[in-house]
């Protein structure tokens, strides 16, 4: 077949997200790959001159809908540090929480819309299903499904009582039994096997020169996760990045599989050590000077650059999600592609778009 | 220091003209730095543009003042990953990149008919 | 012709779609409730079409309405011949001028999606035809004859006994005929998939609604075929179809989509070993 | 080949989805949902219109209203927090779907005369 230029979305069934390539293909053979953004901008960063930097909590919890708790952390902990302000102990370990069940839901998400991407329908519904559980906690701890408006500047708003504690640890049971039971599916599984082995193989080195943040980064066995920093009560609880080796979709799913249940595990941990105390600080004064601040997001590393003048409002706030990393990987890996794995690759980034453009 | 907060200090960040950024980028990605991202921000008559690049998560920043509408050399033949960023700090706050492989013309989020880079408040018409 | 002809002719024009339509119904329910879902009611099918016959008529190019027309009608024409007990050879001829149709219509769009989808679609085609014609070989070598109605006539036992392997090479063909997962690839039912929804992309409204019905009347031509390998015994029959049509919606949803480039030497090498054992049967017991 | 198990155990089982306008689900306690005002409890400080990152709120307090647009609404419940005499609430059910948008309008009504007497 002659040269064929096909249109991949930005509105395409398979695509969760508005994001448009331009697919020159040969023979179903992807020869080039020309990306367009620009669907869903919405200058969220502007925002911060007319919005204090109070209110701009709000929205950068909506720069995404899936990490929101995870961008208002990051935001929280930069302007805390201008502010020098002391986080309480609780309330580092109450985000870690929220953090933890926000990464179970967005990868058990992931997984499903990945098995969706190769036509497995059944195993989409039955993740999705899993997840209405974490869900549910979210909403019954914080008041919201998915944007929890958790954090403030100071600490946090929501505490999560001893009932609820446990009711917790009682559902992420649930949780992880239920997911397990899908790990033959998903992993092991001889159709599955075929759309994920070896394709949109980023090399170690590539995925370093290429700035792959995250879980590509991850499985292509570069042990980079922010949470090594030791944010909010990532210090004091146990563990040690996920790590694969082979850099192909096999090992990016491997990857989110199994942080899963790393997640799961850092959220008992922080449930059997969670200090009583205060919840939050005062803030005293305002921001002043330039900050900038790393968690890690479901999707990997996100930074924000925070510039504050000492005024109510800020003088600029940049945001940086991973999935705007994970793009040049992601242009890297489609030209040879055959078409069928484009949907494949393409969420193999997990690709979050809305938080890209902001 | 490993930190996941880092406040911008001299320590950490290092002042440099234009014409230096593209071999300051080149020996940092020698000594196996890797390229994080770019920020900017307006100031009074120059733009200030940050490059973020990071080592096992240490963060090392070099920061740029470029002189609003001027031009500056692209590093996307150090870090091709560059393109990106550089494009959208171009279509923001209208400061030109020399060299960009994929180069969106200013229009990587917004459409032909936005004539102002949003951020920067001089307003610069497009090119 | 005679009254038993032309009752069989009425019944397969007309009484066909519904049953085709009820089929669909029924594998939407199942395949919502292997899912966990409560899944819509068993007539949406039919509200389906309804509604696509009620919305405007959009026109891209005539060769492609013509198509599907011509799909629709060689579809009735395998029910029908499929009723009147005809020669099986005749039946397979009509059923690849159908396909070709689909292929013809879908290549007269120029969307990319229907393009490739069209392409993909021949293969399919070149993956299942030979199948197909591999079990009629079959069938003529244990009866004696490609004639339905003297199969029946002078056949008295089930052929699955006789070719039970043939029967599993059929049940392949027709996981792809009646494009589902993993062999979805030129089309899937709900358009989840790279080439949206492939060869019918670029149809709509009362002409996709034509084809929805065309692809009725093939789901009864295919339980048709099926039928055949039980053709002693009603109870037996229905037994079969059921059986074999549940393992199509099970296969639907434990797999993931594979591609072309898997299906072709896959189907293919295993469809002729296992026809060729079959045969090999047939000549032992023969002998 | 491995999912087999758990699509005959759906099917043997109950359908996990919810046939939504029949049967609805209980709320939890603590959700977030629609913003509501005790009006008489509030005294006009606009503290919530100020805090309000979606700029929802609109407190007049000449004409003694608080308004508020519920499809701007982000339901994170801070003017909830930062009211001063906890008039405003927040149910833990979401505002129902309407066809047309509209504002919610609340107007104090004169507290009567007698009330600063007797406390």
């Amino acid at each position: 077949m002659a040269k064929t230029v096909l249109p991949f979305g930005p509105q395409h069934p398979v695509l969760p997200e508005p994001l448009h390539l331009t697919l020159t293909i040969e023979d179903e053979i992807v020869k080039e790959a020309i990306p367009k953004l620009g669907y869903v901008h919405r200058g969220l960063e502007k925002l911060a001159e007319i919005r204090d930097h109070n209110q701009m909590i709000y929205i950068v919890e909506r720069v995404c809908g899936i990490c929101s708790c995870m961008h208002a952390l990051c935001y929280c902990q930069g302007i805390e540090s201008l502010m020098g302000l002391e986080v309480p102990s609780r309330a580092n370990y109450l985000r870690t929480i929220w953090a933890e069940m926000h990464r179970i839901h967005s990868h058990l998400l992931w997984l499903g819309l990945f098995a969706d991407a190769f036509g497995f329908e059944s195993l989409f519904m039955q993740f999705w299903r899993i997840r209405e559980r974490v869900m549910d906690l979210q909403e019954e701890t914080a008041g919201n499904r998915v944007i929890l408006s958790v954090n403030q500047v100071g600490g946090v708003r929501r505490d999560i009582s001893a009932e609820s504690a446990q009711w917790i640890l009682d559902t992420l049971k649930k949780v992880e039994k239920e997911t397990l039971q899908l790990k033959s599916t998903i992993l092991d599984d001889y159709t599955v096997k075929l759309r994920t082995v070896g394709k949109g193989v980023l090399t170690k080195e590539k995925a370093y020169e290429l700035g792959a943040a995250g879980p590509t980064l991850r499985a292509s066995g570069i042990a980079q996760d922010m949470r090594q920093t030791g944010y909010a009560a990532y210090s004091e609880l146990d563990f040690a990045p996920v790590v694969e080796t082979d850099g192909d979709c096999y090992a990016r799913t491997v990857v989110r599989f199994n942080e899963v249940f790393q997640a799961i595990d850092l959220v008992r941990q922080a449930f059997s050590k969670l200090p009583e105390g205060e919840l939050a600080v005062k803030p005293k004064g305002l921001p002043t000077g330039e900050v900038i601040s790393r968690v890690e997001q479901p999707r990997g590393e996100c930074l924000y650059y925070i510039r504050g003048a000492g005024k109510k409002f800020l003088e600029r706030v940049r945001i940086r999600t991973p999935t705007f990393a994970n793009i040049p990987p992601l242009l890297d890996m489609l030209p040879g592609c055959d078409l069928a794995d484009v949907p494949v690759l393409i969420l193999t980034i997990d690709p979050c778009i809305s938080c890209t453009e902001r | 220091m490993i930190d996941s907060v880092v406040v911008i200090t001299e320590e950490n960040t290092a002042e440099v003209r234009p014409d230096e950024v593209i071999t300051l980028s080149r020996e940092l990605k020698d000594e196996g730095f890797r390229f994080v991202t770019m920020s900017s921000a307006e100031l009074e008559d120059s733009v200030c543009v940050l490059y973020h690049f990071d080592k096992d998560l240490e963060l090392r920043n070099l920061r740029v003042d470029v002189p609003k509408g001027s031009k500056i050399g692209s590093i996307a033949s150090v870090y091709s990953c560059a393109f990106l960023v550089e494009n959208e700090i171009k279509e923001h706050f209208g400061v030109e990149f020399d060299g960009i492989p994929l180069d969106f013309q200013g229009m990587l989020y917004s459409d032909e008919e936005v004539q102002k880079t949003p951020f920067c408040n001089i307003g610069l018409k497009r090119v | 012709m005679n009254t038993f002809d032309v009752i069989a002719v009425i019944a397969a024009v007309f009484l066909s779609p519904l049953v085709g339509g009820l089929v669909a119904g029924i594998d939407r329910k199942v395949t919502a409730r292997l899912q966990g879902r409560y899944g819509p009611p068993i007539l949406q099918p039919f509200y389906d079409v309804f509604k696509l016959f009620g919305k405007e008529k959009m026109v891209c190019n005539y060769w492609q309405i013509f198509c599907a027309y011509m799909y629709l009608a060689a579809n009735i024409l395998t029910v029908v011949l499929l009723a009147l007990q005809s020669d099986l050879l005749l039946i397979f001829f009509v059923l690849a001028v159908g396909g070709v149709f689909l292929v013809i219509g879908a290549l007269a769009a120029e969307s990319p999606y229907s393009q490739i989808g069209a392409q993909r679609e021949l293969i399919q085609m070149l993956t299942y035809e030979p199948l197909i014609i591999l079990v009629f070989v079959g069938i003529y070598l244990e009866t004696g004859s490609f004639k339905i109605s003297e199969i029946v006539a002078n056949y008295h036992e089930p052929l699955l006994i006789a070719l039970p392997l043939l029967f599993v090479v059929l049940g392949y063909a027709i996981v792809i005929k009646l494009r589902k997962s993993p062999f979805d690839i030129s089309t899937s039912h709900h358009a989840h998939q790279e080439l949206v929804k492939g060869v019918m992309t670029e149809y709509s409204g009362p002409y996709l609604g034509v084809i929805e019905i065309s692809h009725w009347y093939e789901t009864v031509f295919i339980l048709g075929l099926c039928a055949l390998f039980w053709h002693t015994n009603l109870i037996w029959m229905s037994v079969l179809i059921v059986v074999t049509y549940f393992g199509e919606i099970l296969v639907d949803n434990i797999t993931a989509r594979l591609t072309w480039r898997w299906m072709l030497p896959h189907a293919w090498t295993g469809g002729l070993l296992m026809s060729f054992a079959n045969y090999f049967w047939i000549y032992a017991k023969i002998k | 080949m491995f999912m087999t198990k758990t699509i005959l155990k759906n099917l043997l089982t109950k359908y996990a989805t919810r046939l939504y306008p029949f049967h609805k689900r209980e709320t939890f306690k603590h959700s977030k949902g629609e913003l509501k005002i005790e009006m008489d409890k509030c005294i006009l400080c606009g503290v919530c219109q100020m805090r309000c990152p979606s700029q929802c709120i609109k407190v007049d307090k000449q004409a003694k209203t608080w308004e508020v647009d519920p499809f701007a609404c982000v339901y994170c419940g801070v003017c909830v927090d930062v009211c001063p005499v906890k008039c405003l609430y927040q149910e833990s059910l979401y505002r129902t779907p309407l066809a047309e948008k509209d504002m919610v309008v609340h107007v104090q009504q004169p507290k009567e005369s007698a009330e600063p007497a007797a406390t």
